[in-house]
């Protein structure tokens, strides 16, 4: 392939958005713009005969490939496989659960400084953490700990191997 | 004296000896210490005198350097009090050193020739849509980062003014630990005896953590611990609620 | 092009990540292991022929579009991005755990003869690190090593695709 054309092509691919002609010609000047049409049109030709997984399609005033539309399908049932992250609030509320369990949720507020409620019944939903008990103090609030599965989650063998505090300034220490 | 003016950015004290040696077209395998040892010594004076930050390795190193001189000094075939040989050659241990970190910087550099991601090749760019997905809700089961959860409480205390700094240890997640593995088992089995849970572990260790794991659920009232007569065997039960 | 190599370059092109067979195998069932194979090298050859903007490579254990090495520069000059650039330290350090791992701090200073906290560190922020787990010795030091994003940062299949400790001594004495 010419070289222009496979540049051209690269940026499309790397782009987030629609690249418009324009912007491509501000990587290439010595490409005249009906030149970059011409290899454009070209390129969108060999993906539509080619009728591959993907295609190049001219929206939203530029270029983009995207998945040929048939196979949505498919690409849906691979897609809702993804396994979920975890929020930053829910890392942070596990965190201090890991730390300080059993922990009571007005001691996680108050380390966050903001209402752990929801993360907590998240991470309850998702069998990161559990309720350990209750606390023998006026109200018995709930004693949250940590669950097996948070262990194999995070790939521990039981929660000494998490690091202490001491390690983690010593690496905070020298940056 | 004339300093050189470029003056190399060097990763350390082993890495500047290494640059030494090359310049001086030495065999690393036969270093004539004092002559390294001279211009290792003036190039942290050099360092010093630009005000760069000499690390405390470098100091450590020409000290090193300046024990091997003199210890090169004493006449070679002495022995010891002992009536033992010498060791082999003062320069050994520095060798050795000096070519394990050569192989590592070896690998930094073939590490630093390949094709990197973001650098030399992109993957495709995330598009709005492919947001979309955001996965099953109930499985989290990728492997999380135990650092990043670190991280997360790191941030939250370094932010927070509360005095009651952190303290947390191995100690006390090996007990909180065992805090967790009772509860899972009595929830299982809802009454164990002493002897069953500590059935199993060897190590007087583990067997003292299991008693302070006990003492410290009874103090929650977590557990129940019950004895049949002053010598009968001891039960452990969840606390029920009502 | 016949219907189960549109969707396994559709599966690929719409995933984040590098896509391991397996994951191919459970949205395409029907397809035996071995087709879907080579399937994934004819197109791989494909691409390799064509020499266009981007290639199909294998990288961390699976499939992924990357943009053709020789083509970076453009890139760099349309994404406006500051290129992703390790230091010598953190590479030195990299390397150190690639190597060694399981790792622990003290060998990593003890190789590179300086502390190597702050690198440490930063690679783990940048996920090319992690953290392994505990040795089982008196102070139960953490052990580190490097993660998939490790692999596909730096384009390798495996880690068994990083020279061996061998091949460099002997490249230094060639030297």
């Amino acid at each position: 392939m010419e070289d222009s054309k496979a540049i051209i092509e690269a940026i499309i691919f790397s782009s987030e958005n629609p690249v418009p002609i324009d912007k491509i010609r501000e990587i290439l000047p010595d490409v005249e713009k009906v030149e970059i049409s011409r290899l454009l049109i070209e390129l969108m030709d060999e993906y539509e005969k080619r009728s591959g997984g993907f295609l190049l399609l001219e929206v939203a005033g530029g270029f983009q490939f995207r998945t040929r539309p048939d196979l949505g399908h498919w690409i849906n049932k691979f897609l809702k496989g993804k396994p979920a992250i975890l929020s930053r609030a829910a890392m942070e509320t596990l965190a201090v659960v890991a730390y300080k369990q059993p922990a009571l949720k007005s001691e996680i507020d108050r380390f966050r400084g903001v209402d752990s409620g929801s993360s907590l019944k998240g991470l309850l939903d998702r069998k990161l953490v559990r309720i350990m008990g209750r606390k023998d103090v006026p109200g018995r609030p709930i004693m949250y700990g940590t669950t097996k599965k948070f262990l194999e989650v995070f790939n521990l063998k039981d929660l000494s191997e998490l690091p202490t505090m001491k390690e983690m300034k010593d690496l905070h220490e020298e940056a | 004296m004339g300093y050189e003016v470029k003056l190399e950015i060097f990763e350390g004290p082993l890495d500047l000896l290494l640059y030494l040696i090359k310049k001086n077209e030495i065999d690393i395998y036969d270093i004539p210490i004092a002559l390294i040892t001279e211009q290792y010594l003036s190039h942290i004076k050099m360092m010093k005198s630009l005000n760069l930050d000499v690390a405390g390795e470098y100091l450590v190193l020409a000290a090193t350097l300046v024990h091997i001189k003199s210890k090169m000094l004493l006449p070679a075939q002495e022995e010891d009090t002992n009536g033992q040989e010498e060791e082999a050659d003062p320069r050994s241990e520095l060798v050795k050193q000096l070519l394990e970190y050569q192989v590592f910087k070896e690998a930094a550099m073939q590490l630093d020739q390949r094709p990197l991601l973001e650098r030399d090749v992109f993957k495709r760019g995330r598009t709005d849509e492919d947001q979309y997905a955001d996965g099953g809700k109930d499985e989290v089961d990728a492997e999380l980062s135990v650092f990043e959860l670190i991280e997360a409480f790191y941030r939250i205390i370094s932010t927070s003014e509360k005095t009651e700094f952190m303290e947390i240890d191995v100690e006390k997640m090996s007990l909180t630990e065992r805090i967790n593995e009772i509860l899972d088992r009595l929830n299982e089995k809802k009454k164990m005896t002493f002897t069953e849970l500590i059935g199993g572990q060897t190590s007087r260790k583990s067997i003292l953590y299991t008693f302070l794991a006990i003492l410290e659920l009874m103090r929650l009232r977590m557990i129940r611990v019950y004895q049949a007569g002053s010598f009968g065997v001891i039960r452990v039960a969840l606390f029920m609620e009502k």
